[in-house]
Order: structure tokens, then C-alpha cells, then sequence
């Protein structure tokens, strides 16, 4: 079994390589991605290999990106539409909520959308208000779609591969503060990873770290370096997230730390955590904290004050230390 | 099929989608249907257009094409158990009345955001494209739609890609309150020079007129896949919905429309050209009435979906959170 | 000092009647409010008084409508667009979150953006899945949008008082189905509700309910028909939502219920379920519970399952009571 | 001012803003500037449209309007600063270099999503309209916006309505990699038909041009209050931003554009009207470059905002959760 070290952005670009030529119906399109090879580079090469009518270079209108990709897929292709930054999907917003997410529900399930919709996501790059967004919990709250977010190219290759296979709209959401800062060995041929399961990246037993995307280095990089003896908790999937393995690990530890980008009202923490006091009260030895992005726009000088770091987290694990 | 019998069925289905209106408004009246579109006015441009279109093109209909699908072979007992919502309705009563969808003759599901469907129907096109099939897509929506965003992002992609999709906007003069003159300052089918693609109107209300219209530019767009804008111009005879109130905002001088009401402007056509007789007509009104009766008052017994129907294709497979809320509700 | 029996769409119509009297800034425009008088007539005979110019019937365009509201506002008018059904509001989504939302913090405070934006939201009416969404989530977790929902025609006219002297952006999102259900006593003159402020609607000590909007009778009902003791709280601004008294009285009964009709996952209920284990941990008695819409799309014939009802709530009453 | 004195303000600014752009481009490279997008090659059609204007008139600006700021009086320093994102940046150091803004001048608050000022642009419009002031709106945005929801949406406000407002599109001809030519189908001054407005084309690289035709729109919109568009057709001679590479879509036989730089044309008309000497002009060009060398290397100083600055703003009173956060953080 051969196998490449990686980044996510060629990690990314190989599985869609991959996968293109084995079935035609997989159509790519979106802004700037044809020629330029997309502004990060992910598609780079593939206009050139399979043809400007599967690698299609669209109109700057993410309404009419996302509205044209739902029709190829009820016609069943299989389009993966790119928005070139998250930040800027809110124009298309009537087309996933009112239609994607709503369309096999509203048909009685006669029609679906299997579509997988590429972005990069969240902040690092001095991207400021409009290119650094972490809008995950606008899809999350949605019923109807399906939310990932790989932490590293081991995962994003295959949690791609299974959501190409899935028949309802995926919401592929790339930490783009990852795209380049970090490899893994990538097998060359097919893998999946299930939707819908998480992975435990670090297991311990004083306390339970919940987070995905940009912030599982992050963590994982504190609680390693500070030899904290916990499970880490990688959600691999936001929406539906697993809450089984949550569950468990909080029943054993007694505690958690949600860690997310995204601010913290209404995100992800505040979702795993009314679920945790739902359901493990009896098990709870400390309060539920949540370590995020403040409820502000995104700065651009002074993004560092924005992403939750080693510091805050450290605070964090300091304050849910003090009971026992 | 000759050109009689083409008119002869066209005219049938009229007149048939004309009871069924009329059955719906005054069960509407009577309490028996939640809501309601009228499709009064507009049989003759949907029915002229559909006259000229093969079973595998792909419709991206809008909410006021019951004419349209009637024509093109659904059962009025389907329409029917969808304005029901009932356990028969295909989409197992989740929309309001007026949401239609039927996938064996190719109409796609309706959503009720304006125009909403329009960039869909240019994917759709595209895969027809990509796919080198023959067949095309027909999109259609009111005058009102061409102020959404929805109108100019699929004008747009469908000049680009030289996609075969004809655009019908049945221009019935309003958007619930708002007459045409308030919602732009030109005429629609002049829209359509903004994207580079081909613009026609064509008078909506002679079902003669579309057809002709309608064979021409379907057949140009087959040939040269490229799309094309229609503006069919009609008249909303009704109100917007069974909520709507047009006293509110039609004032006196503003007339109903019914003097250029479609199917009497046909039926004077199927005199003319010798395709139907005075009595025909009146058989084929009776018996549209009798039919629609008989079957509305068969589906009107079909009861409502399970409670548990509410729960399952949101997704393929329904996730532990929705099991477990289907749990507590149930 | 002269009141009226009024039910929400008159108080609603009657100070917007009064608040335009006297200031001529004050601009409403949406798809047919003028001579229509809104498909919910709470604009009924104000374009007659004040004129076509100060009533606005737009075209149909909700990106339109408040993206030239923002314009408005900016310049120093007092906008009011109006979005026909809170459904309709997601092509304009990029206006809201990204413009309006953003403009004071983008522009260093320089500019801001005094909009109070109205629409009918929640179920109820068999209006099915696109006349019935309860999307509240979506704005409160957008920083700077201030979220507020009036629960009876009193509370209506003194938020929508503070909301029109507010410089910033505000929701103001009227739950339709309360719109005729019910009359208060509303005086003629001004008075306003602060933003930011609960209102304890009952009182008690075993449990405390946290509510908002449509959910506001329907808990209180509960409540008084099975003498329940315990306070009621109806939030009246979901954003910034009154922390405090929330708190204090999650500390005095130790049991904690949130009811909305909103879907669960992501909704109101999970911020609050999340701020309250980060805060009374060791006040809690019992798991904090949610009654919500379920995740799915709002069905049309049956949508009384939908709605969280007596008979939920009841089950989540009990489920707490096994907790001492 | 006299024509002359009007057209030498002009080409000064239009030098000022070359030597800053050349300035920020080297100093990105140097890693002393995190981002920006270059202006060259479109000085002359918004310095000529600038020419017109009133102190009084309200610019929606695009991420590429530098010339115009310069030409109405913002000074470099301003630019510099929202470069730098620093503690004197009027903005507070929140936004990515390239999104200006300055109150005092009436230029707004420039975001990323391409095309959002323009329908904020129609209610400043409408504000004047409903006062019965005599300003006008100005709204500025690429040739790739006009494929937006955004541009629709505003063309059909401003023309229902009857808005004073100048739509300019500074037509480069390209939106990042994506050609004119592949955006569209027809010309962009031809979509203003589709709404029943004027739409002029120009050559946006010949400032004289630009000023006669822009004079002559301004005036009208002015006098009628009606909107127009103007396309001012220009060439994007720089990459899209610092971060982009042109070789990548920019084949050998596409050029650059700079064979039309309007920084040439605009010399060449300069001598020939006798309003500048070639030597003017060479001392007009050393000055900007030592001008913003030296306001460069000052600004460039200025420390970064303070942390606690990135908390307000959010409100006009920071509410209790963001107090919270802030205590957290800091
Ligand atoms: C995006 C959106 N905004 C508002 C509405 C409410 N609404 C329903 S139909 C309608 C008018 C549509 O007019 P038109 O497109 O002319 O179609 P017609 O009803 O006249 O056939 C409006 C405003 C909606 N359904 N969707
Ligand atoms: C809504 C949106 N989509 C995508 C982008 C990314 N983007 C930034 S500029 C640009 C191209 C704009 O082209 P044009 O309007 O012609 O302006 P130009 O940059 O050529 O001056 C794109 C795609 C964006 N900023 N906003
Ligand atoms: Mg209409
Ligand atoms: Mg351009």
C-alpha cells in the first residue's frame, strides 16, 4: 500500500483527481478555479486534465454557483461547488436552506442533492472580517444538511471520498489555517471515513476536549505539551456530530472543553453542551466551558486576540481544575 | 397527432384545469382546502408552450402551472391529494397547497421562494448539455420574479454556458399588489438582450398565438441550444391566493382581466378552425366538471399522512437526532 | 392616561402610526405594505396617511429591500423594511450579516446602521415549510445584530419604541402566530421596554421555564392550568438575552427548562442551556432541558407535531421532578 | 477653476496615486504590507469622474478606488494607514488592506463582497430624493460584479425609483482570472436597457475622454434625476492582488495592457494642450514619489491599535457578552 506525505491542499486535490476519473459525473465549479487552479490552489491541474466542462470557471455569482450545482445534482450529476471564501456564501443562502437542504424532504424524498460544497473556512491568515469566517453553525442549525471539517489531510481525503458517496448536500468545510502547515502520510488509493463518527485523538482521563477543524492542533499541541491527561476529541463531522462518543468520554472524565473558532454564542459548544447537561448531569463534576472566538467581527491587525490559543485554553483547563 | 387533435387535447385541458380551479377556490370557500393559487388566465400560455414539448424535457415549474401539468398527463387526483396534503399526496402533505412536484412527468418540485427554481433549471440544462442529450428544460415563473436575484444569476449562467432552456415568464401583470409598471421600467422580454440571449413576447392569452410562438422558439432552441426568454403576456383574472383581497389594491378602474379570458378567446379558435363544435365544448365543460367533482370528492376521503411521516427524508437516513426527537414528539 | 384593547397587529400598526407622526425620518418599505397594507394588514392605511414615498411597495427583492434600507440608514433615515415571511429573508443574508452587522465595527464606528427590520415568523398557520420558519438562531449568532420578539401586543408596541431610538441594527420578528390570538390593554401614549431586558411573567420556586416569542402562552398556560411553581421568563430580547435574570433564578429553583419553537439543535435553548452549566453548576438540581421544533423542515398537514405543546412540556416537567 | 487648472489637479492626483500604488506594491513584497490590490491602469476613469463631482456627493467606492480618494482630497497618509491596519487607521486597524473609508470626504465604508455597495448605494440615493437635496450617489464596482445579485438588485431600485445615482463600472477586464468575455455575453453598458436606464460606454483610459462623458452623465443625472451607467472600459495592467499571479490565466499572447496606460495617454494630452511641460511633468512625478516615500516611511511607525480596541464597535455599547469575552482575552 503506497502512500505520499501530503498537505490538505494537495490531499484535497489528488482525492478530487482521483475520484473525477473514475466517474464522469463528478463536475467541479466555481470561481477562479478552472485555469488559476482556485486561489489556494486546490483544483490546480484539474482544468487541465479533465476538460473546462468538468472544471468549470463560473460568473462571480455564488447564487447562481450553488443554484446551478443543485440542479446538476438533481439531474444526478455529482457537482462540487467551490466558494472561493466562506465569508462570502451568504448570497447563496436562499439556495441552500430554502432549496438544498429542503429539497428531498419537501419532494416527499422523489428528489435529493447529492452535492459536496468545498470552502475554506476560518481565520490565521489576516484575512479580516470577510476572509476569515467560520460560519459552520448557520449550516449546522439548518436541517437537512450535512457539515464536515477535516483537521488534517489523512481525514480530508477521507471524509472527501465519503461525502462524494452520499446521496444529501455536504457542507466540506477546509480550515484553511491548515491547507499548508501541516502533512500526514496519505494512502494513494481509496479510503473513507464515516460521516458521522468522531475520532478520539488523544485519550486521558481528567478531562474531555471537544473540537474539530483549525483548533485540533491547537489543543492537541497544549495538551501534549503540558502532558494534560486528557481525551481529545476530534469531531471529524459538526453536523450530525457524535454524540455517543462524547457521551462516553464525559461519563468517564467528568468533564468537558468545547474549543471552537467560530464565536461563541450559538456555536457548536453551545449545542454540545446543552447536550452533555441533558444527558450526563450525574457524571458532571465541573462546569461545561466553552473556549471560542469572542461574538465580534473578525479584526485583521489583531487577529491573534481573535483565535483561542495555548493561553486561553490552559485558563480553561486551570478553572474546571479547581473542582473536583 | 395532426394539428386538430393536438388543439382538441390542448383545449380538453383547459377546460378541465378550469373546473378544477374553480372546484378548489370554492372548496377553499367552503373550508375544505387550506389555500390556493388560482390558475384562472393563465391555461392557455402554459398549455401552448406544453403543447410543443417532448416527455423527456424537464420542467422547472412555479406554483400556478396546474394548466401545464394537467396538459402534460398528471392526474387531476394528484393535484388534488397534493392541495390535500393527504397520505396519497407524493410529498407526503409537507407543502402548502400549490407545491406540486411529479416526477414521472418531469415536473421538478416547487418551491414557494420566488424564482428560486430558475438556478437550478440551468444546472438541470447543463447536465442535458454536458450529457449531449436532446431533450431541454423549460423554466417558468411570473413578471414579478424577474426583480429576484434568482432571475438574473440563471439569465446570466444560461446565456454563458449556451444552455437549452426556455424561460417562460407568465406575465399576469402583478405580484400580489404590485402592477408590472411599479416593478420595472421595461418590458420583459427586453430583459433578456442585458444576458445576450434571444427575447419574445408573445400575447399569452390566445392559446393559437402561443402555440405558434412557443413551436418556433422550442424548436430553435433544440436545434441550437441556446436559451430563450418568453414573456407570455395574460392577466391574473383571480386573486393572488385565497388569502388575497385584490379590492385592496385594484382599484375601479382597473378591470379583472375576464374580457380576455384564454378560454373563451380558444374556444372561439377551435369554432373557427372547425376543430370543435358549440356542443362539443359544452360536453367537454360538463363533463371536465362532472370528472373533477367525482374525483375531488374521492380523494377528499383519503386521510391524513401517519404523524411519523414527518420524521423520515430529511435525509437518506435519518440521524440520531432526529430519532431521538421523533421519540419524545411521538 | 387612555388605553386600548388592541391585539398585536394594531398595536404594532398604531405605533408605527405615532412614531411616523412625529418624525419624518421614519421610511417603511417591502413587498406590499402600501396600498395592500401587508399580506398581514400591519401596515394597513399607513401609505394612505403618510404617503407613497414614506411607504414604499418595493419590487420583489428582499436583497433589495434591505440593502436599500442600509443605504437609508446610513444616510440618517429611520428605515422599517418589512420581509414578508421571515422565510424570505436569505437572499438578503449577505446584506444583513455582512453589511449591516459589520458596518460600525468595519468602519471603526464611523458609520452605523439604524434599522429596525420586521417580519412575521414562527408556525402555526399551516403555512408549511417556507410560511413557518422560526430562523432566530441565524441572527443571534451573527455579532452585531440585536434580536428582539414581542410575546402579546403590550410588550409589542414598548419594543418596537426602544428598537426605532436604537442605533443599530435590530430583528424585530413578530411571532404571526400571535398576531390576532390575543388583545392587551395598550396605552395610546409612548412607553418603551428596554432592550436587553427579561420580563418574569410568573413566579415560583420549583423550576424555571426560559421562553420567548409564540412559546409564551403556550408555557403559561401549561403552567397556570397544572399550578406549577415555577418563575416564567420570557426573554423579550433573544439578543443579548438577560443573562442575569435568567441566572437568578436558575439559582433559586435549580431546574431549568427552554422552550421554543425553533429547531433544537443550535437554537436559543442551547445557548442558554450552555450559559447556565458554565455558571450554576453547582445550583443545578437537574438536567437542563430543551422543548423545541424538532430538525426537520416545517411540514404543512401535520404540523401540530411540530409545535411544542402542553403535552411536551408536561413530559419535560416530569422528567425534572424525578431530580430532587 | 479654469480647464486648465482642473485637468492639472487631475493628472497630479493621478501621479500621486501611480507612485502610491508602485510604493505599497514593493513595500507588500518587502513584507512590510500584508495585502493589496494594485490601481494601475484605472486612474484615469475614476479621476475623471471625480473631476465632476461636488464636495457634497456621496461615493460608494470598490476595494480599487485609491485614484478617486486621492483626486477628492484624502490624503495618502489616510490610505497608508488602513494599509497598515495601525492605531491612526480610521477603521482601527479591523479591515484587510484595500477597504477605505473617510467620512469626511463622503467615501463609504468599503467591504469584500463584490457589488454589496450598490444596493446601500439606491437608499443614500433615495435619502436625497426624499429630502430634496441636490447631491448625488456615485457607486463604483469591477466588470465581474455585474454578474452579482447585488448589481440587479440595485439597477432595478435605482431605476424604478428614479435615483440620482451614477453606477460606474471600471471595466478591467477581468474579474481575478475570469475574462470579460467569459463573464458575459453582451457589452455592460448594454444591461442598463434591461432596466429602462442609460447606460454609456468610454474609453476609461483617456482621461480627457473620460471627463467629457463623465461631465455630460453627471450633469444629466443631475438635472433629471435618473440614473445612469457608465462602463468605462479600462485593462486590470497589475495581478488581481499581491496574492495572485496573472501567469497562471494570462497566456503569452494576452498582454498586460499597459500599452493604453492612461498615465501615458493622460502625459501626451497634458503637452498637447499645453497644460503641463514634459519637465512639469518629471518634477510632478519625482515629488509624488518623494511625497509618499517620505509619508510612507512616517506612517509606517505608527503602532498597531490597542488590543482592547478590537471589543467596540460591535454596538454602539458593547453588551454584557462581549464585556465577558473581553475580560477572557485580555
Ligand atoms: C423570495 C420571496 N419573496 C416574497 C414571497 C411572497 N410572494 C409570494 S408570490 C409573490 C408574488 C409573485 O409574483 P409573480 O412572480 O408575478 O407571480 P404570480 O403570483 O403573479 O403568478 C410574493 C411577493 C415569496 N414567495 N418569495
Ligand atoms: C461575493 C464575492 N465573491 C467572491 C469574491 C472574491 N473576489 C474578490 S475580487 C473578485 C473579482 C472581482 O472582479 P471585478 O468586479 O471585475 O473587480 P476587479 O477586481 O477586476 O477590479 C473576486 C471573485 C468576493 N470578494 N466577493
Ligand atoms: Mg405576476
Ligand atoms: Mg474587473
Amino acid at each position: 500500500m503506497s502512500s505520499k506525505q501530503l498537505n490538505m491542499v494537495q490531499a484535497i486535490n489528488s482525492t478530487l483527481d482521483l475520484l473525477m476519473a473514475e466517474n464522469d459525473s463528478i463536475i467541479l465549479l466555481g470561481e477562479d478555479i478552472g485555469k488559476d487552479g482556485g486561489v489556494f490552489r486546490v483544483t490546480e491541474g484539474l482544468q487541465a486534465k479533465f476538460g473546462s466542462e468538468r472544471v468549470m470557471d463560473t460568473p462571480l455569482v455564488e447564487l447562481g454557483i450553488v443554484g446551478m450545482a443543485i440542479g446538476m445534482a438533481l439531474s444526478g450529476l455529482r457537482p462540487v461547488p467551490e466558494i472561493q471564501f466562506q465569508d462570502f456564501i451568504y448570497t447563496a443562502f436562499d439556495q441552500l436552506v430554502n432549496q438544498a437542504a429542503k429539497m428531498r424532504y419537501r419532494s416527499g424524498g422523489e428528489y435529493h442533492v447529492p452535492m459536496v460544497l468545498r470552502t475554506p473556512y476560518g481565520g490565521g491568515i489576516r484575512g479580516g472580517l470577510y476572509h476569515s469566517q467560520s460560519g459552520e453553525a448557520y449550516f449546522a442549525h439548518t436541517a437537512g444538511l450535512t457539515v464536515l471539517s477535516p483537521s488534517n489531510p489523512y481525514d480530508a481525503k477521507g471524509l472527501l471520498i465519503s461525502a462524494m458517496k452520499y446521496n444529501d448536500p455536504v457542507m466540506f468545510l477546509e480550515p484553511k489555517r491548515l491547507y499548508r502547515s501541516i502533512k500526514s502520510e496519505v494512502p494513494d488509493e481509496k479510503y473513507s471515513i464515516p460521516i458521522g463518527k468522531a475520532s478520539m485523538v488523544h485519550e486521558g482521563n481528567d478531562m474531555t476536549f471537544i473540537t474539530y477543524g483549525s483548533m485540533v492542533p491547537t489543543v492537541m499541541n497544549t495538551v501534549t505539551k503540558h502532558s494534560i491527561d486528557a481525551d481529545v476529541i476530534d469531531l471529524r463531522t459538526i453536523m450530525p456530530y457524535d454524540g455517543e462518543t462524547i457521551l462516553n468520554s464525559v461519563k468517564k472524565t467528568g468533564k468537558a472543553i468545547i474549543v471552537h473558532e467560530a464565536p461563541r454564542t450559538l456555536g457548536m459548544g453551545a449545542e454540545i453542551s446543552a447536550f452533555l447537561s441533558e444527558r450526563a448531569v450525574e457524571y458532571l463534576s465541573a462546569p461545561i466551558l466553552r473556549v471560542c472566538g469572542p461574538d465580534i467581527p473578525f479584526p485583521y491587525r489583531l487577529e491573534e486576540y481573535y483565535l483561542p490559543n495555548e493561553e486561553r485554553i490552559l485558563k480553561a483547563i486551570n478553572r474546571i481544575q479547581e473542582f473536583r | 397527432m395532426d394539428e386538430k387533435e393536438l388543439f382538441v387535447k390542448a383545449y380538453k385541458a383547459m377546460a378541465l384545469s378550469r373546473a378544477l380551479d374553480r372546484k378548489i377556490v370554492m372548496s377553499q370557500r367552503q373550508g375544505r382546502v387550506g389555500f390556493y393559487t388560482p390558475t384562472i388566465g393563465q391555461e392557455a400560455l402554459q398549455i401552448g408552450l406544453s403543447m410543443t414539448l417532448e416527455k423527456e424535457d424537464i420542467i422547472y415549474e412555479y406554483y400556478r402551472d396546474v394548466p401545464f401539468m394537467l396538459h402534460r398527463g398528471v392526474p387531476p387526483a394528484a393535484i388534488i391529494d397534493q392541495v390535500m396534503g393527504n397520505s396519497s399526496d407524493s410529498e407526503k402533505g409537507r407543502q402548502m397547497p400549490s407545491h406540486y412536484s411529479s416526477k414521472e412527468f418531469h415536473f421538478m418540485s416547487v418551491q414557494s421562494p420566488v424564482a428560486a427554481n430558475l438556478p437550478p433549471a440551468t444546472g438541470a440544462a447543463y447536465e442535458i448539455k454536458y450529457r449531449k442529450k436532446k431533450n431541454i428544460v423549460v423554466a417558468t415563473f411570473g413578471d414579478g420574479s424577474t426583480s429576484t436575484p434568482d432571475f438574473h444569476a440563471a439569465m446570466n449562467m444560461a446565456a454563458v454556458y449556451d444552455l437549452p432552456l426556455v424561460f417562460l415568464c407568465e406575465n399576469n401583470r402583478w405580484a400580489i399588489s404590485l402592477p408590472i409598471e411599479k416593478q420595472t421600467r421595461v418590458e420583459i422580454w427586453k430583459k433578456a438582450e442585458a444576458y445576450g440571449m434571444r427575447g419574445i413576447k408573445v400575447d399569452g392569452n390566445d392559446l393559437f398565438a402561443m402555440y405558434e410562438a412557443a413551436k418556433k422558439e422550442v424548436e430553435t432552441v433544440r436545434k441550437e441550444r441556446k436559451p430563450v426568454l418568453i414573456e407570455a403576456v395574460s392577466y391574473r383574472i383571480g386573486p393572488h391566493s385565497t388569502s388575497d383581497d385584490p379590492n385592496k389594491y385594484r382599484t375601479a378602474e382597473i378591470t379583472d382581466g375576464s374580457e380576455k379570458d384564454p378560454l373563451i378567446i380558444a374556444e372561439k379558435g377551435m369554432i373557427e378552425r372547425n376543430y370543435l363544435t358549440k356542443e362539443e365544448i359544452e360536453k367537454i365543460k360538463t363533463d371536465s366538471k362532472e370528472t373533477i367533482d367525482r374525483i375531488f370528492d374521492e380523494r377528499e376521503k383519503i386521510p391524513a399522512p401517519k404523524p411519523e411521516s414527518i420524521f423520515t427524508d430529511v435525509y437518506e437516513k435519518p440521524n440520531w437526532i432526529i430519532e431521538e426527537e421523533k421519540g419524545e414528539i411521538l
